[in-house]
């Protein structure tokens, strides 16, 4: 260490240094910072929206275009510009525009932490027409079956929810069965080896189907207009 | 989906516990597991820096939320985690000198520790309100304060045992805190 | 500071993989180590990611070495170091959505990556720039080198695939365990158990040559 | 043989085979003296006694040649009359050398014992009869060789309720204090009338363990009327005969870890010392033999011996006869008791027993080392509730501050239980010994 | 005499030993263990048979090799390494791979036991350590049970034992349930007297309840086991159950939480291995009771249907801590030995 070195360690704390040192540092991060997000904003938000409406497309088979809904004192309104609060309804059309599918978020706890689904709602055919795990943490190879595993996704081709007579809740709850036994359009065929996780799926489902379905049957006119 | 309070605190404490599944805090988890002692105090110290932190993060992302500069998020907590640490050692130092002595050296640790600066993201991310940051907090002190303990216990017998030469120091910690991961694997599914 | 120190030389850039490894030998910066390494892919994504916010905030740092007042140099230090780490998130999620989920909050957690604010202050605040780049690329190499080594093994053995791709045949029983956090704990823990055993023989035989 | 059931006992401890058969029936028998006898100057706990003899000088039987030398220190007297050879270095049982005094007797010589001032027990005061056991040279029989009178000195602050008599000797092979008991009656008796009046303790228990219901059946019947005591018979189990042991046995009491029996309003004081003390004051004379068990299965005539203090143990073993296969040679019992690395050492006030093993014994002692595997027998065994499994552990890797401070290794008073006991084969005892010596010597240089 | 000019030995006291060696210990659990391992050939046939030699030889073998590889002499001879391969081997499921069960001996002996310096010193139980590393690392595996008391078991070897090393293991019939299973899943219950006898479905050596105790009481009679442990495990899971199946009749009873899955040979011979269980006494009886309520809340609450496993490794976690803070009260030390 030379004399120079040894100056500065012993040189006084100058505050107008500190300032100016902190002052420096924080505008030109602070520039950094808003470069970056305002350059990467635009690629940013299409490349969100875009998981997004192929997640919608992949539960509402055959959609090709999409309108977010959200609810609002009780009724249903198109979204304008963004909203982080609230359960939101991406409709899914057709080319000719005619609405064929529903498709929402549900989550629930599952073997590991919480397990975040999309599943599409067919009013037409009054089933679950769709399923994708948005978030999970179940045991790899094994409670992550419920993403990959075709037997169990074959489950989505048509899950019963229609209603009951008086139209406040499912006709049928869904349950879950054991593997290899489901009888009735409303079971739930679960995967050897990944019960609890399939199970979750299941119970996830019945919870929020029995919620949400009686809600957008009563309101499906309004999921019409594009 | 509305989590409720136990299942946040069991979850952040023994499901996902915070240092066996998602290896947050490993630094002093390895460095200051060495004395039962010691280890219960640093958990206690993190788990007050916790809940002083998740109360802060809570206010900034309101805050951020409010003017709109998420990008913000990440150089604000750490700068408040950072003045947070200071200030409540020097609080600390003021009105319970013997809790500073007990906790002192802890503190300055504690700024560079991830499990902190996780806690605010993940609360964050997973959008708990004010009651659940609390709970979320209070679970995540208290699990790595189990995880950190339990390895001092451990450790303390790795000093008096016949270990083979190559496996000592931070590879059998390692080891052990593989097993111990392993052993609270079977929390999986408690909470609901 | 003399002149021979000042040289950019090989061994700046060579220490930082192997003889002074963050990882295997230092033993920094754990939980990003630990946490994505259950696949070679964000073993390495989180390496570059790292790897860039340590260059970057090395070469600002050496670059204004002279400007920072030594009480406020850990804050200025975070400071930079937290801006590069949002930049790197934004790019990375600007890149591919999918990374930056498998990534997640441990992007952020670079920040207090012991490592990067380690070689902040123990080297470029004092070296100059061309030296600091040079130890910061070394050392993001090393850090990157070893979160491969730990992602592939994990992932070859977790999943039968290296980067995804099938290398261990169709009929591989998976060990599930390896990509678990405590086949990450294991993983590591081997690495630094072979790490030592090296260092044992080479002891053992620098004894044998002098005796 | 008519049994006696036994309640009291304390809480752990070891039950080992007794093998006191082969002894047990034998009279106390008197022993020859030996060419050369070593008394040596130091044979008790304390200072050294001081020779007040010299060398060529002739010494009557019983005649005192060594004053204490402090307060903790007691006389020596001549166990025979005859010459100092010399006063010089001998070996002792910790191999150290210590002054000794060589005494040859005459061979011609009556062996008869001058008479002296006695200490009569109706008129002597307490002080008094402190004073007269001093001089009368005598210490705990029992093996630890403490100066009595220091025992039976009560300080100022404390007071003394219980007078305990400890008859159980639960140290294998040694029956000499059970001999004691049956031959000796009237002296125990007498001993415990000075006792009493020394300590100024209101009644005497004699312990007694339950395997020697000849020694309590014909105590009880003997005791004097008016006297205040009660014969009580303990459990069979090692080591009922430690102090403390036998306090919690008979009182419920405990003596405080670092304290004395009389921190707790008790003494303890063995049976045999009890005998010589209630033998010897009345006459004023001092201790010159002491019956001691000498056996084991590499001795020819087992038996229970009065043998003159500072015979030599070579001298000793002629005369029972050894074995071939002998390998060990034991002064004390098996539990407790020390080997000999030299037979040139004299026998002490000390020495309770003499004990040769043979081959055979000894293979089962030196057994495979294992490491410790927690099976908790030892502080199953540990009759002061200590961990000698963790101690063991820490000892082994040098961690002496933890053993003392946070596991209370200066409570360990040696008895052996846990080596006994220990599958691993590990010598606990031996670590806590070499342990506290450690902590004594940094304690000391600090 | 020359008897008495040869060299004395030298030796500390005590000079006396008890007869009771580590090695003879060791050896007593494994003869405590035959009936239940004879009972689980009898009933898996030569799957058990093939599970249990390879796992006890694979340990063996490990423990050998390891110690011929540092230039020590065999620990083989203790027998520790024989127990923990059989204890593992009645742990698996009897049709699982053979490699599996191999890797799992490996582990078990090497990661769980010699890394942490081998008999003595290992913190978990090295048979149940391997197993959780099994259950990690193979999940599905290691929870496809295989039915009992087939007829052709003595005559034909389900394929998916001999699966090639590394690879998935093709399983033959429909799995059985294990009655825990069953419970969890289905809410059917098993009846009780069966699972007592050993006539359900589960691990190769977990399923007679009545031969498991038999081997326990034959050690708990030489004093070379704890009887506290199982004792105390028994009543905590038995009270929280209780208490829960009074007020909500459809979780399990009492009797079927204590005979079913591996709680009888939990209790009994995992729990009870001395070096990772506590050596105090109030320590070895919290131990107990923190194994008695985490095995009731994982297989109540949790989301797996056993937890025997994790719950003793927990007991094992905490051991050390335990026996720091739950030490004896030394005599003369504390209220007592203040009084006079």
């Amino acid at each position: 260490m030379n004399q120079a070195e040894l100056d500065k360690l012993v040189e006084a704390p100058n505050s107008w240094h500190m300032v100016r040192a902190l002052a420096g540092i924080g505008l030109m991060c602070a520039l950094l910072i808003v470069t970056t997000y305002e350059l990467t904003f635009e690629t940013i938000k299409q490349n969100k929206a875009e998981v997004l409406e192929r997640a919608i497309f992949k539960v509402v088979p055959g959609a090709q275009s999409k309108t977010t809904f959200i609810v609002k004192d009780g009724q249903v309104e198109k979204l304008q510009g963004e909203s982080n609060s609230g359960l939101k309804y991406y409709a899914g059309y057709d080319d000719s525009g005619k609405l064929i599918g529903v498709a929402l978020e549900a989550a629930g706890q599952g073997f590991q932490d919480i397990v975040r689904v999309l599943y599409g709602f067919s009013p037409d055919k009054q089933a679950i027409v769709g399923m994708e795990v948005l978030e999970s943490k179940e045991t790899p190879g094994l409670g992550d079956k419920i993403e990959k595993d075709e037997t169990f996704l074959k489950n989505f081709e048509a899950l019963d929810v229609s209603l009951n007579e008086s139209g406040d809740n499912l006709k049928n709850e869904i349950i879950f069965v054991k593997n290899g036994t489901k009888a009735n359009p409303w079971e739930l065929d679960g995967i050897t080896g990944a019960t609890i996780s399939s199970k979750a799926i299941a119970a996830i489902l019945q919870a929020s189907a029995s919620q949400n379905m009686p809600f957008l049957n009563q309101n499906i006119e309004n999921f019409k207009q594009q | 989906m509305n989590e409720s309070l136990s299942f946040i605190f069991i979850n952040a404490c023994l499901v996902n516990n915070f240092v066996l599944a998602y290896f947050l805090g490993i630094c002093p988890f390895l460095g200051v597991s060495g004395n039962i002692g010691t280890a219960s105090r640093m958990g206690g110290a993190v788990m007050f820096v916790m809940l002083v932190s998740s109360m802060c993060a809570y206010g900034i992302h309101l805050m951020l939320v409010a003017i709109d500069a998420p990008y913000l998020q990440l150089i604000s907590y750490i700068v408040v985690i950072a003045s947070t640490v200071q200030l409540v050692e020097m609080i600390i130092k003021k009105f319970s000198p013997a809790l500073f002595r007990a906790l002192g050296i802890f503190l300055p640790l504690i700024t560079t520790n991830c499990a902190i600066l996780g806690l605010a993201l993940f609360q964050t991310n997973k959008g708990y309100d004010f009651i659940q940051s609390l709970i979320y907090a209070l679970g995540a002190g208290a699990g790595f304060t189990i995880a950190l303990v339990i390895m001092a216990g451990i450790r303390e017998d790795l000093d008096i045992a016949d270990t083979p030469k190559v496996v000592r120091g931070t590879a059998i910690v390692l080891m052990v805190a593989g097993m111990l991961s392993l052993t609270f694997m079977g929390f999986a599914g408690l909470g609901g | 500071m003399n002149e021979a120190n000042n040289k950019l030389d090989t061994n700046t850039f060579i220490k930082g993989l192997w003889k002074e490894n963050p990882v295997f030998v230092q033993v920094l910066g754990m939980c990003p180590v630990l946490a994505v390494t259950n696949s070679a892919t964000n073993g390495m994504a989180m390496g570059l990611a790292t790897a860039f916010v340590l260059i970057m905030s090395s070469t600002l740092v050496s670059l204004l070495r002279n400007f920072i007042p030594k009480q406020v140099r850990i804050a200025t230090f975070i400071l930079i170091i937290a801006t590069f780490v949002t930049v790197a998130e934004y790019l990375i999620q600007a890149i591919s959505i999918d990374i930056h989920k498998a990534l997640g909050a441990f992007i952020s957690l670079i920040v207090v990556n012991c490592l990067i604010l380690g070689r902040a202050e123990a080297f470029a605040s004092k070296n100059s720039v061309g030296k600091s780049i040079l130890d910061a690329t070394g050392m993001g190499v090393g850090f990157t080198f070893a979160l491969l080594c730990l992602g592939g093994v994990r992932e070859i053995l977790g999943t039968g695939t290296f980067f995804g791709i099938q290398i261990l045949g169709a009929s591989f029983e998976p060990w599930i365990l390896m990509i678990l956090p405590g086949g990450g704990f294991f993983t590591l823990g081997a690495w630094l158990l072979l790490f030592n055993y090296m260092k044992e023989r080479k002891a053992a035989k620098m004894q044998e040559a002098t005796a | 043989m008519t049994t006696v059931v036994a309640k009291k006992t304390f809480d752990h401890g070891v039950h080992p085979p007794t093998f006191k058969d082969g002894t047990v029936k034998r009279e106390i028998r008197q022993f020859p003296f030996a060419k050369v006898l070593i008394i040596a100057l130091s044979q008790h706990l304390g200072a050294p006694a001081k020779a007040i003899v010299r060398e060529g000088q002739e010494v009557q039987r019983g005649e005192k040649i060594a004053e204490s030398g402090g307060f903790v220190s007691v006389t020596m007297h001549a166990p025979v009359s005859g010459i100092i050879k010399k006063i010089g270095w001998a070996p002792s049982l910790n191999g150290k050398m210590v002054n000794s005094i060589f005494l040859e007797p005459f061979p011609a010589s009556g062996q008869t014992i001058e008479p002296s001032t006695p200490c009569d027990v109706d008129t002597a005061s307490a002080d008094e009869i402190i004073a007269a056991i001093q001089e009368a040279g005598i210490v705990g029989l029992g093996g630890a060789a403490f100066p009595t009178h220091v025992k039976l000195k009560i300080p100022e602050d404390k007071s003394i309720d219980t007078l305990i008599i400890n008859g159980v000797e639960c140290e294998p092979y040694l029956t000499t204090d059970h001999r004691v008991m049956l031959e000796q009656q009237d002296d125990i008796f007498m001993g415990i009338r000075y006792i009493l009046k020394a300590t100024g303790a209101q009644r005497a228990i004699i312990g007694i363990e339950a395997n020697k219901p000849d020694a309590i059946i014909s105590l009880r019947e003997k005791i004097p009327a008016g006297l205040p005591i009660t014969v009580e018979a303990v459990k069979v189990k090692y080591p009922q005969g430690a102090e403390k042991m036998l306090i919690t046995a008979l009182l419920g009491r405990e003596v405080p870890s670092g304290g004395l029996p009389a921190d707790c309003g008790s003494v303890v004081v063995n049976v045999a010392t009890t005998a010589e003390i209630g033998r010897l004051l009345p006459m004023g004379r001092g201790i010159i033999e002491r019956s001691i068990t000498i056996t084991g299965p590499g001795v020819e005539k087992i038996g229970n011996y009065l043998i003159p203090i500072g015979t030599p143990l070579r001298y000793a073993l002629e005369q029972a006869g050894l074995k071939k296969n002998a390998t060990r040679v034991i002064l004390g019992g098996p539990m407790m008791g020390f080997t000999v690395s030299s037979l040139d050492v004299p026998i002490t006030k000390g020495t309770s027993g003499l004990l040769v093993l043979t081959d055979h014994e000894s293979q089962l002692t030196i057994r495979k080392e294992y490491a410790c595997i927690g099976c908790g027998y030892c502080l199953d065994a540990c009759p002061i509730f200590l961990n000698p499994s963790r101690m063991g552990r820490l000892a082994k890797f040098e961690q002496y501050d933890a053993m003392e401070k946070e596991y209370n290794l200066m409570d360990c008073f040696e008895c052996g239980s846990c080596s006994y006991v220990c599958p691993s084969n590990i010598p606990l005892v031996h670590y806590f010994r070499v342990s506290k010596g450690i902590i004594r010597d940094k304690k000391a240089s600090a | 005499m020359n008897v008495l000019n040869k060299t004395l030995e030298i030796r500390t006291s005590p000079h006396l030993k008890s007869a009771v060696s580590t090695d003879q210990i060791m050896m007593h659990v494994v003869i405590a263990l035959v009936p239940t391992t004879l009972f689980a050939i009898y009933a898996f046939g030569l799957a058990a048979l093939l599970i249990l030699s390879v796992t006890t030889f694979t340990a063996i073998l490990t423990e050998h090799i390891y110690c011929r590889l540092n230039n020590k002499e065999t620990t083989i001879t203790d027998w520790s390494a024989a127990i923990t391969g059989l204890l593992l081997g009645l742990t698996l499921p009897p049709a699982l791979p053979l490699w599996m069960a191999a890797l799992g001996s490996v582990a078990s002996i090497a990661l769980v036991k010699l890394l942490f310096g081998g008999l003595g010193y290992n913190i978990f139980n090295p048979a149940l350590g391997g197993r959780a590393i099994l259950q990690a690392a193979f999940p599905v595996a290691i929870t496809t049970w295989h039915p009992a008391f087939l007829a052709d078991r003595f005559s034909s070897i389900p394929s998916s034992s001999f699966a090639w090393p590394f690879t998935t293991g093709t399983y033959d019939a429909v799995a059985g349930a294990t009655p825990l299973g069953n419970m969890k899943f289905n809410q059917v219950s098993t009846d009780v007297t069966d699972m007592a006898m050993g006539l359900t479905s589960g691990s190769v050596g977990e399923t007679s309840a009545v031969l498991i105790l038999l081997g326990g009481a034959y050690l708990v009679a030489r004093n070379m086991m704890n009887w506290k442990i199982p004792v105390v495990i028994f009543i905590t899971v038995a009270i929280l159950s209780g208490i829960v199946n009074f007020f909500n009749p459809n979780t399990p009873t009492p009797m079927f939480m204590l005979l079913s899955g591996g709680m009888m040979l939990g209790a009994v011979f995992m729990a009870t291995d001395m070096v990772s269980s506590p050596v105090t006494d109030r320590g070895i009886i919290a131990y107990s009771v923190i194994i008695g309520i985490m095995v009731t809340v994982i297989r109540l609450w949790g989301g797996l249907p056993e937890g025997m496993m994790y719950a003793v490794l927990m007991g094992n976690a905490v051991s050390p801590l335990l026996n720091r803070s739950l030490k004896s009260r030394v005599y003369g030390t504390g209220k007592k030995g203040g009084a006079k």
